[in-house]
Parts: structure tokens; sequence; C-alpha cells
């Protein structure tokens, strides 16, 4: 029951509002039918599932619906940054 | 030599004060093994049992970070059942289950396997349909398993609430007799005594930290208390696998996630068997101690704390009143959370790896108490053979590859 | 609305008719009342990629200047504009005006678009002193401490999605999607037997 | 007993109670427990222990206490395992003990053989499944408190969310100052106290004989608060009887209120017993206090042996005790306070010490002057007794550093009741909630909570700070820090604390000598009978781990949760192991911190607030006429709709005819609808849909499937293309909500890039189905400008037009089979338009029908629901619908790049078909499993029907390798009502059984 900072509404709101939607940067092979079964089933299903601080995706579905990243701890909850998708997450 | 427990032995000791043995002996790390199991839960020590009794490997250390049985195994609802829907499943689930109703015995030491029956029960047409085809399915292939009316239901539990006022009324369930539960700590702690008898090395507070592999074959792996050579290595460690697997320079297709529970103050006993809804998210037995044991759902979310929203247990005592409204004012006592390694066909991973004398057994999700002794037998067959055990066979790696996922979400639910 | 060639008369029912009274209102006490409004149109207005070309035609149509995120703007002829993503917006309109706002739709560029919802939402207009007594018993989010007049906030009450504005320092509105009316009734007119 | 009125004392003697425990009367007043009315009673019997069936009685006074559970009143209100020290008295009250102390019970006969049922006694024995399977049912019986309840609860339970700058936690001096504090200090930050007892000040009333300085700091301090409280109400809200009972991430603290109607019968249940507080504090100050812990001697469970504040709280706050000849035994100046309270009420007291007269003691001094005996550095060995304490045994303790031992001959004394206290723990637990740890402290011989933690302070007791003075200023400290932390003060001013502020009571060291420990009965956990010994034979069995002794004794698995007797299991486990406190360290604090009523959890989320029940705006019609309804996801579906004396299937029987011969209506509106614009539009549907989008002309309609990336169909409906860049796409009703967002997903997450806008417009429409060779004739008659003609309104098109004079979307869509049309209004007219079509129906005796009419109609023609016919594993090509896939699009569609894995397409996956059964009149029970030869199961019966227009049963199933096995026979096995299985034969068919060339769409005109 954290608090998350939409960065759409520009605001924090409950946990509950939101939606989890998986690990961040898992990209779609720009050419599927290009590649093996092996790369594929990596897309597909196999995941880093880090211990520790992690991107990942949350969508706000009792608000903006707006998609974006978070940076978040899988140990403690603590997140340390949300960004929009396409936002420069470098710093 | 150990004492074996009995009567007798029970008896002699509380006439002479007589002490009993270490049933967990304390044990340095030896610089190498045959094998390492790294994990000392259900799982893992059920894994080192059946290597030291069927397999004729005794040079074994089980390493746990914490403390033996403190992972999943401490924190699940202990429902064990074998009506899943596939055959791939079920055989293994079943297999599990055969090695329950002797495993007191096999063991010498009574974990309090309770076949008191469970029932799932479905809310709506499509659960009915489903109930159907999984208890069918059951059927065919040996397992005890019957489709109940709501009425018939209620005779057998008379407190649980069948009227049409419910917002999902039920329906009608599937039971399985032989289904149950377990003293969850038992079953650690049976295994890991009985493991330790045969000469297992159970070695706790002792975390892996590094697998070293060299030309594609493990080596051993570092620890917070040394390094440990191996030819062979399992990992069984639930929530973690896919931090050991990153050891190993390995991905796996899992996530985790956090799973809570709670229990309430303890009663008189009032619920006599095994009661799960996978359709309002409620499972709900009674223990031994006369506590009500509740399992909720999973929080969606990946986390390695183990705990979760509070929002989820709301939900889940809001759904047990919704099938028990007289609980109403009984107090939840404790309430806590595990981390399940979720995988994306809701079935296990019993498999070898891409690198040699590295072995998996993980992606038990919300369900994998039920095949403690099971999954322990096949996983200790698959490391002595450097082969899968056949029923092991369905559960390799290679299905997210190949595509021959076993779909068990029917059947496994949302938990449990 | 009404086709000549026929005598047929359409009758416009909201899913809260059945359960307000005479007037409107869902609850009608001391220091609380909630009022259903069944005038209000809502016309989705979704944003092109292109930020400027929005502003430019948000003005140019309606009058309004976008506004910024949790929000309401004010265009023409007491038109509302309510911020509700960055590429949503909604024009609140009365029921009977709504063609000013479709008037315009031919002439959107073809990344903007405009999509009729009036039908649906239920509306429902709080007053008194109790009403963040009565909604904070299902809405977790900060009413008195975030929501200032002018704010408007897509989120939860109970487990049905809502979107809540607020008018003036006593009173608010809320949006509610039609087939959740029953389930918001009920647990309002639930609640408010214990405030 | 009663003793005489203190200043301090809470209870109204003008106002006398009666009440019912264990079926005798008693009197109390208004202001007591059911703990202290039942000591001023003299009736201090309350239990049985479940292993050693001993008989206990009252240890604390509050929500630490491990022995005095109660159930209370009966019927609608009963609720078991109270605490009888949480129990507010009221007239008419009736309690009844959890474990009967009296009752002869089955524990009764065991209490002799406690010896040979050692800690894990179950793990060693029953290790036969058989024997164990016979047993368990008559162990289990002997376990449990109270009796479950038997009625529904007649009381109701709200939830309230709060925001707060600042949350103080315990009602003590120090969160009285704390709050006192941050109220004057600011402005406008919102602030919280809560505390679990009836009123503030915790045990400042016990503060050495309640001294007058310290009541008169307290009265001031509430009356200031009372002011804060009702000048300024929008910003202070104060609530007692309010116990916060767990603490999650970023401050969000639950807190139960319990009502002060909240136990008693007056309430007619319309009011609130209990208000579940959800609080998101922004700061919270956590003000708990400690709770006393026991010492330890051998028999020290017998019943009148209590804690030494408690007995003080029950003195001073309710005016009595339960003895007149008292011995009080600690290690701690908590002793001398006690003793002096006792001696001041006249009751005759001795104490004893273990720690040596040297260095001297101020304390012990004064009481000695005073006339009262005083023994320094002796110890109690063992008490004893038969129902109550009787007397004790002590011996002389010698000193040597931190360690005792006794030593010499040990002496008796006789006794009616014993105090003791071993130090004070901090109450932590919430602190500890979401991982914080307690370190173990040297000084305060304590587990203090974390030192720093952000957005948090921790003051008083629980900080370890002891004497009241220094515990306002350490609740001034704190709430200034915490302003500061908010940004409201930019400096902080605080003062210094007293020099021994953190020396509690001046304790000894936290330490009992093996000689004691190694004796029989020294109880730890009373609730579960856990001794030293047993804590010893676990270790020494090799559950060396704190989590392990607990797990194996059950040390604190009880309602108490180990409150008084954990951290003493925790020494005596050190002192065995030979480790410091700190490295055996506690087991994890969970929520609840005290126990949560399940009905509180829920709150209002039961019935019809469980889940929101979603209805269409059509619903009351469909109840009108009686329709039975079907749960679909959330929502109500008419199910079917019996006629007077009708079953299912007779109902269902007259429905499907009426639209196969004349006409029928459903009501549709609940299926998904989403509003898809922009000019990548069509490129967007050709990717998530698996056939070709990018011809679609305006003014058309097309049936899609939609697969997840694992190739497996997910979804299906038809979406309509509106204008060139513009579609409304349909969903399945239960598939709405995920596939919206998962649409979403691809678009905001992977496909940015494309100009696409999706809005769920599912509620803006009603959507009324009309079904029938008759459809066009109606709807000539509901519409008149539209051309209804079947070449100018083709079947997959739509037209707009008003429909009885409410503008429209009539789409030319079937879902039977049947000439139909689909008319879509805003949803407003929904309910006219439905009553409407009825109306204007009748011409041609138009027939409502239901979900399972709408199944069986579909099922003829072989159309699949996705869900029933389809589990998640399904591919296009499974359910013979391979027509749908283009796998020549530009874009890799959804799904597709898993379709080309060899196994996707293996011989023998399990396809759609259609089953015949031999005999025409049965019908396949869904679920019912196809076989081999060999009796293994080889597919299963997805959907069957009576299909009244064919007369005969169809069924459509999956079976392995099917679509080659057409036109064979195969056997279906079903379990027959537990009888065994009954086998069917059935031919293989298509699954396509009405109207196979597809020609009844156009109708006759
Ligand atoms: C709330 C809840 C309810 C559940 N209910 C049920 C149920 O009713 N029925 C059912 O069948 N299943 C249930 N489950 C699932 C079940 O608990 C698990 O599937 C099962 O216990 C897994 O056993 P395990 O031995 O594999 O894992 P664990 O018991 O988790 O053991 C893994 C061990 O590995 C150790 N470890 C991890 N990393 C390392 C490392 N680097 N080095 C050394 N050691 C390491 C951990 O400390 C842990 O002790 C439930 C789970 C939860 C959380
Ligand atoms: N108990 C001790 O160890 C001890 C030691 C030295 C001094 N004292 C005296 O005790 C007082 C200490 O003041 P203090 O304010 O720190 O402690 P306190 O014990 O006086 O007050 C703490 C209050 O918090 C309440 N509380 C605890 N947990 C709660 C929860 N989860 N939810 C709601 N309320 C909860 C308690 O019921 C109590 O009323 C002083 O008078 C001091 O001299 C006590
Ligand atoms: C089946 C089962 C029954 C339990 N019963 C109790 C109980 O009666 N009392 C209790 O305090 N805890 C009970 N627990 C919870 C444990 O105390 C503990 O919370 C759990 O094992 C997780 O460990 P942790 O809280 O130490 O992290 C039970 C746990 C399980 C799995
Ligand atoms: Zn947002």
């Amino acid at each position: 029951m954290f608090l998350i900072h939409c960065p759409y509404c520009n605001e924090e709101r409950e946990q509950e509002e939101f939606s989890p939607a998986g690990e961040a940067f898992i990209a779609r092979p720009v050419e599927p039918e290009g590649i093996s079964d092996e790369a594929w089933a990596d897309y597909v299903f196999y995941r880093t599932n880090h211990k520790g601080y992690h991107w990942e995706q949350w969508v706000h579905s009792n608000g903006c619906r707006k998609y974006f990243m978070v940076e978040r701890s899988t140990i403690t909850h603590e997140i340390l940054k949300v960004a929009a998708f396409g936002a420069d997450i470098s710093e | 030599m150990q004492k074996k427990y009995s009567w007798y032995s029970l008896l002699k000791a509380g006439l002479s004060g007589q002490d009993w043995d270490q049933a967990i002996p304390l044990v340095e790390p030896k610089s190498k093994y045959d094998v390492i199991i790294v994990g000392g839960g259900g799982h893992g020590l059920a894994t080192a049992y059946y290597l030291a009794k069927e397999c004729g490997i005794t040079n074994i250390a089980v390493l746990e970070k914490g403390y033996i049985g403190g992972g999943n195994t401490a924190r699940n609802t202990t429902i064990i059942r074998s009506n899943y829907l596939r055959d791939e499943a079920s055989s293994l689930y079943e297999h599990a289950m055969k090695l329950w109703e002797g495993i007191s015995e096999d063991l010498n030491f009574n974990v309090m396997f309770s076949q008191r029956g469970v029932y799932n029960l479905g809310h709506t047409l499509q659960d009915m349909r489903d109930i159907e085809r999984r208890v069918n399915a059951n059927v065919l292939n040996g397992i005890d398993a019957q489709v109940v009316t709501a009425k018939e239901i209620k005779e057998q539990i008379p407190i649980i609430n069948t009227s049409q006022n419910a917002r999902y009324p039920i329906m009608g369930s599937s039971y399985q007799p032989r289904g149950g539960v377990a003293r969850h700590d038992g079953v650690a702690w049976g295994f890991a005594r009985a493991a330790a008898m045969l000469g297992v090395d159970i070695i706790q507070d002792c975390e892996v930290v590094g697998i070293e592999v060299e030309e594609g074959r493990v080596k051993g792996v570092k620890t917070t208390r040394g390094d440990i050579m191996a030819d062979r290595i399992g990992c069984v460690s639930a929530g973690h696998s896919s931090v050991l697997a990153k050891m190993a320079g390995l991905r796996l297709p899992i996530e985790s996630h956090p799973l809570q529970a709670f229990v309430s103050e303890a009663m008189k006993p009032v619920l006599h068997t095994v009661v799960m809804s996978n359709a309002v998210h409620g499972y709900i037995s009674q223990s031994d101690k006369g506590d009500l044991v509740i399992g909720a759902g999973i929080d969606g979310y990946s986390s390695y704390a183990q705990r979760g929203a509070s929002r989820v247990i709301e939900h889940s005592a809001a759904a047990i009143l919704e099938m028990f409204p007289i609980f109403s004012r009984v107090r939840m006592n404790r309430q806590w959370g595990g981390i399940v390694d979720v995988c994306p066909d809701a079935c296990p991973i019993i498999s070898p790896t891409k690198v040699q004398g590295l072995y998996f057994n993980c992606g038990w999700g919300t369900g994998g108490f039920k095949a403690t002794p099971g999954s322990g037998h096949v996983f200790a067959h698959t490391i002595a053979q450097d082969k899968q055990h056949p029923l092991a066979v369905p559960f390799h790696l290679d299905r997210f590859t190949t595509g021959a996922l076993i779909d068990e979400h029917g059947a496994a639910g949302v938990a449990h | 609305m009404t086709n000549s060639t026929t005598n047929f008369k359409p009758v416009f029912a909201s899913t809260f008719e059945s359960m307000t009274d005479d007037e409107g209102y869902l609850i009608n006490q001391e220091g609380l009342s909630c009022l259903e409004i069944c005038d209000k149109a809502i016309v989705i207005l979704r944003a092109s990629k292109d930020l400027e070309q929005t502003k430019k035609t948000a003005k140019e149509n309606w009058g309004v200047d976008l506004p910024e995120p949790l929000c309401i703007s004010q265009g023409n002829d007491s038109i509302q504009c309510f911020w509700i993503s960055p590429d949503e917006y909604w024009l609140v309109h009365s029921q009977f005006q709504r063609d000013v706002l479709w008037q315009k739709q031919a002439t959107l560029p073809e990344d903007m678009s405009l999509v009729d919802n009036t039908g649906a939402y239920g509306a429902l207009h709080f007053k008194g002193d109790n009403v963040h007594k009565l909604l904070s018993r299902w809405m977790g989010y900060d009413l008195s401490g975030k929501l200032n007049i002018g704010k408007v906030v897509s989120t939860t009450l109970g487990q049905a999605p809502v979107v809540v504005y607020r008018e003036t320092e006593s009173e608010l509105m809320i949006l509610v999607r039609h087939s959740f009316s029953h389930y918001v009734a009920g647990l309002l007119t639930d609640s408010v037997k214990r405030l | 007993m009663r003793v005489e009125q203190l200043t301090s004392n809470q209870i109204d003697r003008s106002k006398p109670l009666t009440f019912i425990f264990n079926n005798k009367k008693y009197k109390g007043f208004e202001g007591d427990t059911l703990a202290s009315a039942l000591i001023a009673n003299d009736a201090l019997l309350f239990a049985r222990s479940f292993k050693y069936g001993r008989k206990r009685g009252l240890i604390a006074a509050g929500v630490e206490e491990p022995n005095a559970l109660v159930s209370l009143e009966m019927g609608g209100r009963y609720t078991p395992n109270l605490k009888a020290t949480e129990i507010p008295l009221y007239d008419g009250l009736s309690a009844k003990s959890a474990t009967n102390p009296n009752s002869f019970d089955l524990r009764a006969f065991i209490k002799p053989l406690h010896r040979f049922m050692p800690a894990g006694f179950y793990y060693k024995t029953f290790i036969k499944q058989a024997v164990w399977a016979k047993v368990e049912d008559s162990l289990r019986a002997l376990s449990g408190f109270s009796e479950a309840p038997t009625e529904e609860d007649v009381d109701v339970y709200d939830h309230v969310h709060h925001h707060a700058e600042i949350l103080i936690i315990g009602g003590g001096v120090a969160g009285m100052s704390a709050a006192l504090e941050v109220l004057k200090s600011s402005d406008n930050e919102r602030v919280i106290l809560v505390d679990e007892r009836s009123r503030l000040g915790g045990e400042i009333f016990n503060e050495f004989s309640s001294d007058e300085q310290s009541l008169k700091w307290f009265e001031e301090a509430v009356a200031d608060l009372c002011g804060f409280a009702k000048e300024q109400r929008d910003r202070f809200m104060m609530l007692t009887r309010a116990t916060a009972f767990a603490w999650h991430d970023q401050n969000y603290v639950e807190v139960l209120e319990t009502h002060a109607t909240g136990e008693s019968l007056s309430s007619d249940g319309s009011q609130v017993r209990k208000t579940l507080h959800k609080i998101r504090a922004k700061e919270v100050i956590l003000a708990t206090g400690a709770h006393e812990r026991p010492m330890l001697f051998e028999a020290n469970d017998l019943t009148n042996i209590m804690l030494s504040q408690s007995v003080r709280r029950y003195l001073n706050e309710f005016g009595v005790v339960s003895g007149k000849k008292v011995v009080v035994y600690g290690n701690n100046d908590s002793i001398y306070q006690t003793a002096k309270d006792l001696h001041s009420s006249r009751i005759a007291c001795t104490v004893i010490d273990v720690r040596s007269a040297e260095p001297l003691n101020t304390h012990a001094e004064k009481l000695k002057q005073s006339g009262v005996k005083v023994l320094q550095g002796y110890a109690i060995v063992k008490a004893y007794g038969s129902d109550k304490v009787e007397g004790i045994d002590i011996a002389l303790a010698t000193h040597q550093g931190t360690s005792w031992e006794i030593i010499g001959d040990s002496e008796s004394l006789s006794c009616d009741l014993l105090v003791t206290s071993g130090g004070f723990n901090p109450v932590v637990h919430l602190d500890c909630h979401t991982g914080a740890k307690a370190t173990f402290d040297e000084t305060s011989q304590a587990f203090l909570p974390e030192k720093e933690r952000a957005n948090r302070q921790t003051c008083g007791a629980v900080s370890g700070v002891g004497a009241w003075q220094d515990t306002i200023i350490d609740g001034k400290n704190k709430a200034q820090l915490t302003l500061q932390s908010l940004g409201v003060v930019s400096e902080t001013n605080g003062a210094d604390l007293s020099e021994n502020h953190a020396n509690y009571f001046n304790v000894s060291e936290f330490f009992t000598p093996k000689s004691i420990i190694n004796r029989p009965k020294v109880f730890l956990d009373l609730q579960n009978d856990v001794t030293t010994l047993d804590v010893a034979l676990s270790i020494r069995e090799g559950y060396r781990s704190i989590e392990h002794i607990k797990r194996y004794t059950a040390m604190g698995f009880g309602t108490d949760q180990g409150k008084t007797g954990n951290i003493n299991g925790i020494a005596v486990a050190a002192t065995i192991l030979g480790k410091t406190m700190a490295e055996v360290g506690t087991t994890t604090f969970r929520p609840a911190y005290t126990g949560v009523d399940f009905g509180a959890l829920a709150g209002r989320e039961n019935g019809g607030l469980f889940d929101p029940q979603r209805f269409t705006t059509i619903h009351d019609s469909h109840v009108a006429k009686g329709a039975e309804f079907e749960i679909v996801g959330q929502w109500y579906r008419p199910w079917y709709y019996p006629k007077a004396g009708e079953d299912m299937h007779q109902a269902v029987h007259r429905e499907c005819l009426a639209a196969r011969t004349s006409l029928g209506m459903m009501d549709a509106s609940t299926l998904g609808k989403i509003d898809v614009q922009g000019p990548d539009a069509r490129e967007f549907l050709s990717r998530v849909y698996t056939n070709a989008w990018m011809k679609l002309a305006p003014g058309s309609c097309r049936y899609g499937l939609m697969c997840n990336e694992k190739g497996m169909i997910i979804d299906d409906g038809v979406s309509t293309c509106i204008r060139e860049n513009h579609f409304i796409m349909t969903t399945t009703t239960g598939g709405a909500a995920s596939v919206y967002s998962t649409l979403e997903m691809w678009l905001q997450t992977e496909w940015s890039h494309l100009d696409v806008h999706l809005n769920s417009v599912t509620d803006h429409y009603s959507t009324v189905a009309v079904v029938g060779p008759n459809a066009r004739n109606l709807m000539k008659l509901l519409c008149q400008d539209v051309d209804f003609d079947r070449e100018n309104f083709k079947f997959m098109q739509w037209r707009e037009g008003a429909v009885c004079g409410v503008k429209a979307r009539i789409m030319r869509i079937s879902f039977s089979g049947e000439l139909a049309y689909e008319i879509n209004v805003e949803a407003n007219y929904g309910r006219y338009i439905w009553d409407q079509v009825a109306t204007v129906g009748e011409k041609y005796s138009i027939t409502p029908y239901g979900t399972e009419s709408m199944h069986v109609l579909r099922a003829e023609k072989g159309y699949i629901i996705v869900g029933q016919d389809t589990d998640g594993s399904m591919t296009p090509a499974d359910v013979n619908m391979n027509w749908i896939v283009a796998n020549n699009k530009p874009f890799s569609f959804i799904g597709q790049r898993s379709l080309s894995i060899a196994a996707l397409s293996a011989e023998n996956r399990f396809q759609l078909i259609g089953l015949l059964t031999k005999d025409a009149a049965l019908v396949l029970p869904e679920g019912a499993h196809i076989v081999d030869r060999g009796g293994k199961s080889i597919g299963y019966v997805t959907s069957s029907y009576f299909s009244p227009i064919l007369g005969r049963s169809i069924a459509m199933a999956q079976m392995q390798g099917g679509l080659s096995k057409i036109g064979e026979t195969t056997i279906v096995k079903i379990v027959q009502e537990k009888q065994g299985l009954k086998e069917i034969p059935c031919e293989v068919s298509s699954s396509v059984f009405y109207d196979i060339n597809g020609e009844r769409v156009n109708g006759n005109d």
C-alpha cells in the first residue's frame, strides 16, 4: 500500500489507483518472424525479476490511464524515480 | 544414532528425564560435497532426503540462508490436493499425494497430514463447467474427485452461506476427500531430521552469494560461510530462484510476488474441512490449534519483501464473510506474506539448465506446498541421474521455447 | 431528438432515477444533500500529439484554454473543460446544447478526435458540511487537503471508477459510470445512515 | 476487593452495574473493565490452560493479558476470545471464560500427563497415518479457546480514510505532550492522536502514587487537547479506544476504533460497532509506551501472580486489588512504586528486590522507613498454592558482575497476591511491521525501536525514556523534530532530558540463573503453556534459531502474541545458547498489534457491496419480466425469462424457437465497446486482430479475433467502421476491461508513434438486438429513415437512423445466424427503446431471450464463446478458424510469431469439433470427457445443449486431433452422480449444426 507519484497527474496517489504492468524495457522484437524460437521465448516469457531497485511499468488505471515507468526497490518498496515513457531516465 | 520417535521412547524420556537427540544437528560446512541443495525449504530438504535415501548419494549439503523451513514453507496455508486439470500436472501432484499418505511413517515424524477433504467452490456457470471438466479429468486419471451441489455442501458444512443473497452465490463445488492439510513446520523438520539421519549436512545461516561456473559446468558456490565445491547443484529457492539463476548467468521465466495469509485467534473446532474459492479469493481451513488459516490473493507487482497490500487482506476477509458470515466477530490474530515464484503457465520448472550440473526446481508459485514430497522425489532422481524423472519431463525449461506449455491457470486458480 | 414523422415520445431515464426522490435527491438531510444532475453532456476531446495544435483548436472551437493537469477551465457559453489525462480533455456542457460541441467536429485536425460519452455517466451533486465525512468512507483521495476549488480528479469511490471535482467550498460533483450507479447509490445511502 | 476512592480513579461509584460471569451475577461500576469488576468481586479464576490444565487468573490490566479470555453475550452479538481487560463494563453484560477453570473437562485429566508431552510432542507420536487419522479429531476438540459464533453478526463496521500531516500513536504522557507541542507550534497541519485505552494518560495515574504534579499536568493537558479538538475540529482529531494495529509502507496506519456502544446490548445494529480508520500520515510519532514483563520462578503461573504496573493500575484507576497480603518482587523500582501504593491503601506488603542492597536505593529506604518490609538481594525460587498463590520460597541471591545465583536454603513466605516486575518491553511492534528491526539496548535492558527512520519519531517509554517529566520533554523534542521535517519550523528548540532518563526504573541486568531456568513449570508463555524447559529442549533438539524456538514451542503464537512472555523467552534462549540478547534477536513483529474483527476488516464490503454489481440501463425491465440472471464478470445479465410454471429448459426452448421462427430480442449492452480513432486506427486494428482491416469500408462491420503474444485466443468481437479513421470495437463482456487496458498498453508503451485514441464507450450505449426472420419487418416499423432493403442494407453493415424517435446506430450483425439488427442508442434511452421494441414487436410475438438461449443459438451455428470453448490455450487454428488469420500482413500481428512454433500446429492439438450423441435426446454434460479406447482422456465437451430447432442434442468439444476425426464414432465419459462412469457413444462432427450454408442471415422477405 505504497504511494506512487503519477508523472502525468503530477500527484502522489494510493497504489490502489494503479495497476502493475511488469518489468520495463522489454521491447517487442522488430521482426518477430526473423528471430529464433529461443529469442522469441526470451521476449515473451523470460524476466530479470531483479531483487533490489529496478524499472517497472505501472498504469494509472483508475486515474489518467497512462502507463509510465517506476524505479522501485523490490526489497523495501521504496520508489526512487518515476518517468513518463520516452523521458530521459539517465540522470 | 538417532533415537526413534515412538510412544515407547516418549514414555521412556518422560519417566527418565533422559534427553532427545538433536533432530537438526549443528554442523560446519565441509569444503566439498557431491551435491549441494540451495534452499532449506520443504522442497529442498525433501530433495536431499530422497537423494540420500533412494539415490545412494549421501555427501550432500543443504544450504539455507536463514532458518530451515523459514521461506514459503513457513508461510503457506498448507492446503494439499492433487485434483489438477492437465494430465502432466495431476500425475505429479498425485505422486506427491501418495507419498503424503505414508510420509509420517517414512520420516518417523508426524507431520500431521490430515485428509479432511478439500472443496473448490464454483460461483458462476463457467466455474461449474470448469469444475465438471476437472473432476471428470481427475476421475479418468484415478484421482478421487466429485462434483457436489450447493445443497450437499451445506449438509457437509452447515456454517457455510449458500443463500442466493450472497454477491456470488455458491453454485456447487468440486470435492477431493483425500485432500487436506499438514503442519508446515513439521514437514520441513521431518524431512530435515530424516535427511540428517542419513548423513546430509543441513547448514543454516548460510546464504549462497555466487555460483561458480567453469566451461559451462558448475564448480561450487560462494556462501556467507565460505566457498563450497560441488559437481551438482540443485537450486530450490522458491521466491529467490531468479536471484540464484543470475549468479550462474541465467534468466528464468519467473516473477516473484507477495502472497499473503492470516490467522484468526484460536477457537473450538467449527470448520472441519478445507474450503477454497478462486472467484471470491478466499481459502480457509481451521488448524488443529483452533485458528482459522486464511489465504489471500496475490499482489500484482513483483517484490521480495514478505509483505503485501492491506487491501488484499481486507478483500479476503470480506470473501470469507461472504462464505462464512458467522466469522464476523472472530478476530485476525496475525497476518504475514511470502514471496512466491510465479511461472507463466502456473506450472513448476523441474529441469536441468544450460549449465552442466546446475538444476532448478522452482516456479511452484502459490501452490507448491502440496507437492513437497513429490517435488523432492522427482528432483532427487533428476539430479542423481542427470536425466529428468519421467514425471518431471513435461516441466522442462524448454517448454517455453518449444511451446509445450501446460496451462494450469484454471485448476491452479489465482492461488494455491 | 424526436422524429417528426412518427408520434414516438422518447423517454429519458437515468439509472439513478429509480433511487432518487421526486426532486432528484438521492440523499437530502441536514448537512448533506446529493442531487442527481441529468442535463450534462460529456464529450471527450482527444488531443493531437502536437500540443500547440490542440491548444489552438480548443481555443478556436470552443473558446477554452486547455487546463493544466487536474484542473478545469472555462470556455464559451459556460462550456467546461476538464483535464483527464495529458491527451484527454472532457468538454462538459448542457445536454441541450451538445450540438455546440459537435458542430466543430468536422473542423478538427485528423489527429484529434471527439467522442460523445454523455450516455455513460450519471452526475451527482453533493452539498453540505458532511460531504467529506460521507465520501471519506469510500474514497482514499485527500479531499480536504488536495481537492481545491476548480480541481478535477479521476479516482475510485469504493470499487467504482469516478471523476470528482469541486465547484465551491461545500459543493462537489461526482461523475459515475452508469453501470456502477446502483452500486454507488447503494454505498452512499448505506453510509449516510451512520454519519 | 474494592478499596477506597483515589483521585485518579476512573470509576463512577454513583453508577452501579450488574453483570454475569460464568453464570454468576456480580456488581460493578461504570468505568470498570470486566477484569477490574471481577477483582472487586474476588472472582479471580479465568482459565484452564491448554496443555497442563492449570488454573489461571489475570496477570495484567491491558492488552498484554494472556489468560483472561472470555466470550461475550450470545446470538448475533456473541464474541469469542475477548480479553477481560479490554471490555468496559456495561449493565447486563454477560461473559463466560473461554476455557472454564471450574468445569472438569479433559484438560484436567491431562495435567498429570504433561511430562510425557514435551514441546514437539505431536511430532513424535501418532506417527502411523491411520492412527493419526483416528485421534486427530479428539485432540482437536481440546484445543482452541472460546466456542465459535453460531449466528450472523447483527452489527456493522465502517471504514474511513484520513489524511494527516502528523499521526501520534499512543496518548500517554509522551503522546499527549507531543500532540500539544505540534498543535501549539503549527497552524494548519492536520493532527491525529489515537490511544487504545478509554481515556488518555497512559500510565500517568500510576506514576509514584499519582503524584499531584503529574496529575495536574495531565488535567491541564487534557483540557488543552480537548480545547483544540473542539476549536480546531478540522485539523485535530483525537480518538480513544482506538488501536493502531498495523503500520504499512509510507506511514499508512490502520486504526481500529471501538465505539462506545461497541460491545453493549443497547445498539440496535444500525450503529457502527467498530470503525477501521485508514490513516495516511506524512509523519508519525510513536508513543506507545512499554509493557511490563514478569519475573521467572517455578509455578510463576499461579492465579494471582500479577504484574507490578498492572496491580498499580487496578489500584489507582479502579480502586481494586486482589489480595490482602502481598509480596512484591522484581528487579527494578517499579516494585517500590507498587508497594508504596499498596501501603498507602493500607494493604500489607513485603518487597523482595533481587538486586543487592548496594548501591543504596532511595525508594527502598523510604519504604522501609514507612514500615514496609524490604528484602534486598533475594530471589523467589518457587511459588505454591492450589487454586491461587499461597506462598513462595525465597533464597538469597549473590551477585557477580551482571549475573546472580541463588545460594543457601530457601525459606517460605505466605502471601495471597504476588506482584512481579522484570523490567519493561517497549511497544515497538508497529515500528517493525514494515521490516525495521528492534535493537537491544543495554542501558534500558530492552529492545528499542530503530534509532532513525524517515518521517517517524518515537518518544516516551517506547524509546526508553523513564520518568514522566522526561517523557514530557521527550514528547516536545520529538514534536519539534517532526515539525522540522515537515518544514513548519526551521529550527528546533529541544530541551535536555535528565541524566538518568534512559535508566528505566533503575533496572538490573536482564538475567535469570540456570538454577531457576532449569526448574519445571517456569512459564514463559502462559497462553500456550511454554516453559523454560521447553525452550531448553527445543535448543537441545537443534531448533536453535529464535524463530524455530517460537515455532517448536508455540511461544508467542497466542492471542497476546507474546507481549509479556516473548522477551523473557529470548533472554532464556540467550542464556542457554551463551549468546547476547542482540544475537538471539526478536521474532518478526506482524500485524495485528491486537486482534481485528474480520467484520471490521471487511467493512461494508459484503453482500451487494462486496463487489460492484453492474446493471444495464434496461435492467428494471428484465426484472419486471421475471428474468433469472447470470453473473458475467461484475454484470448481471438476463439468463432466461421463465413464464409461470416454466423451468429453464422450457423457457429456453420457447425463446430459441421464437428467435428462429419469428422474433426474439436481447439486451446486448454489456459487451465492451471501445471507440478507436486516429490516422493509424486501421493499422492498429490490423496489429491487434489476427485478420485484415485495411480495406474495411465505412458503413461496414467485421468480426475479429484477438490473440496474446503466446498465440492464444483472448477475445473476439465485431468492429464497426464509422468513418475512414474511426471504428467502434466490441469485446466480450468479461474481457472488456482487460482488452481495453491491454490495447492501451500496446499503444502507449510499444507503439507510441501510432496516432490512435482509444475511449471506452461501453456505458454510453445501450444495445438491443432484434433477432429472427421478422426482424426486418419490425425494424421498418420502428425506424422510418433507414432503408432496410436487404440489398441496400446488407449483412455486416450499419446505418444511422432514428429508432422510435431516438438517434441510433443500427448494425446488421448476427450471433444467432438469423436475420438480426443491433440497435445502439445513448444509454439513457435504452430502457425506452427496449420497451418500445417489446411493444411494437408484439405483432410478431417478440420474445425476450437471455444468455442461455443466446448460447444455444450460437452453438447451433458453431460460433465460439471465448472462455467457454477456449481456455487460454487455444490458437485460432485449434478452433478451426484459420480462415481469420492473415499471415501476410506487413506487421506481425500480436501472437503471429508464436503461431509459427512447431508445437502450436502439431496434429494432435486439441481442436474444436462437434459431437452428436447417438441418442439424439441425450444432452452431454459440459465438462464431460472424450476417451480413447484405452480409456484415456482425449478431449472434453465445452458447450452442450438441446437444440429446439434441430430437435436433438448438440455439443461442441475440444478433441485431440479432432478435425481429422470428423465422421468417426467416439466415446464420451461422464461421472454419473458418484456412481461411476457412464459411456456415451457420439459421432464427431463439424461444429456447425444448423444452417450450414449461412442462408438464414438474410431472413425471408
Ligand atoms: C501465503 C502463502 C500461501 C500458500 N498456500 C499454499 C497452499 O495452501 N498450498 C500449497 O500447496 N502451497 C501454498 N503456497 C505455496 C508454497 O508455500 C510454496 O510453493 C512452497 O512452500 C515452496 O517450497 P520451497 O521449499 O520450494 O520454498 P521455500 O520454503 O520458500 O524455501 C526456499 C528456501 O530457499 C532459501 N534461499 C533463498 N535464497 C537462498 C540463497 N541464496 N542461499 C541459501 N538459501 C536461500 C530461502 O531462505 C528459503 O528457506 C503458499 C504460499 C504462500 C506465500
Ligand atoms: N511502562 C514503563 O516502562 C514505564 C517505565 C518508566 C516510566 N513509565 C511511566 O509511563 C509513562 C510513559 O509515558 P508514555 O506516554 O511513553 O507511555 P504510556 O504507557 O503512558 O502511554 C502509552 C499509551 O499508548 C497506548 N498504546 C500503545 N500501543 C498502542 C496502539 N498500538 N494503538 C493505540 N494506542 C496504543 C497505551 O495504551 C498507552 O495509553 C510515564 O508516566 C512514565 O513515567 C512507564
Ligand atoms: C498454517 C499456519 C498457521 C499459523 N498459525 C499461527 C498462529 O496460530 N499464531 C501466530 O501467531 N502465528 C501463526 N502463524 C504465522 C507465523 O507466526 C508467521 O507469521 C509466519 O510463519 C510467517 O513468518 P514471519 O511472520 O516470522 O515472517 C501461522 C502460520 C501458518 C503458515
Ligand atoms: Zn495519472
